[in-house]
């Protein structure tokens, strides 16, 4: 299953990918967009990716969970445009015990964050538009063209 | 010489106007041949010394040496999840 | 909102009674009835509660998580009978970020698993039943009445 | 003396085979006092010496003195989650 959807992310179908009856813990993780970031009113955003990589890079973080921990995992990021409390991310982990599962959600969205060619641009009150770069002091470089 | 095609992403692919574009180097460039090259492109002097890079979308450092069919691509700070 | 359901629980209200636009982490768990406990086949259980102490101390872990944290949550455990493969209780956490939104669910279903009275009889596929026991060196206590 | 109720759940009321009993005590009982009398009822003889109690719906210990009005419970492990 691809990770990257440009339609609304669908919850139940990832959870249906991992559930099974000998897995009773279920940790799961959204992301969704928030109305303000770095000090400024967001009115919108896009992701976009580096779509043939990203999917590699998806699977490979999928894969060392399920090495690292006794789980299964799903994994979802929406890319193209999207509003204010659409689901961004989701990562959803099935596991005999909670805290694998949870160690596992938490190890995910983190190298998600830190290893998956994505990018963000947000559109905010004032009209102006910024990339997202969380290694910028103010969080965000100004977008070239508005 | 080779004429080497770089991907170009988010931040970086507005600073060149483009998604992609064709640099000039030698037949034994580095990963950071390149991006010197690129610095001196119109729309290059926003670029890093050392952006992010992926070689046959592989996470990769500036120091590798490229091969014609190698499939490079500059990266701005990844910002998903 | 009551924290004790008969009937099966509804994720979707759950969610919708913590998420808010400046609220973009949302982690949940969700514990589901597994196929096998202490080594015996489960075939389906049942979960009794002291119900005016179990939705006070529901409220209790909710307020006290809510205060640790910047956080909002929902908690809902099931009650009555349940087949293998139902979600017997769910925890739905939503914070301005992850970190929190994680610890926080953690830390809740720890304690409802430590403090809510609710009890747990397994029914199994050789027709016996058990009162599950965290304590008990087998997990279980056997039932008086098969 | 007084008379004195007991809510039982789970394990515990199979026990005694009914959701609460009634047991006599006097004015200045404990619950562990309760407890006690529990335990040399017929279907008592498994009850731990100290188990779970809750006074009021709040978790407490068995030192704690009881009113006549105080709802009692015997709480047998807990396995809720």
């Amino acid at each position: 299953m691809s990770c990257l959807h440009g339609a609304p992310l669908d919850l139940e179908a990832l959870h249906a990918t991992v559930r099974r009856s000998d897995r009773g813990a279920v940790a799961t993780f959204v992301g969704q967009v928030r109305d303000h970031h770095a000090g400024r009113v967001v009115t919108s955003l896009s992701y976009s990716a580096y779509g043939p990589m990203a999917e590699r890079i998806c699977q490979e973080i999928l894969t060392e969970a399920e090495g690292r921990w006794s789980v299964a995992v799903a994994l979802a990021h929406r890319i193209g445009s999207l509003d204010v409390g659409d689901d961004a991310v989701a990562v959803v982990v099935a596991a005999a015990h909670r805290s694998e599962a949870f160690e596992a959600c938490r190890w995910v969205i983190e190298e998600v964050k830190q290893r998956v060619p994505i990018w963000k641009r947000e559109r905010y009150a004032d009209g102006t538009e910024s990339w997202v770069d969380p290694t910028a002091p103010e969080g965000v470089q100004p977008a070239a063209s508005q | 010489m080779m004429q080497f095609r770089v991907l170009l992403f988010a931040r970086y692919a507005e600073l060149f106007g483009a998604p992609e574009v064709m640099v000039s180097v030698s037949d034994h460039a580095s990963v950071a041949d390149v991006v010197a090259a690129l610095r001196i492109l119109p729309g290059g002097a926003s670029l890093p010394a050392l952006p992010f890079v992926a070689v046959n979308q592989m996470h990769s450092d500036s120091s590798r040496m490229l091969l014609a069919a190698d499939e490079l691509a500059l990266l701005p700070p990844l910002a998903g999840g």
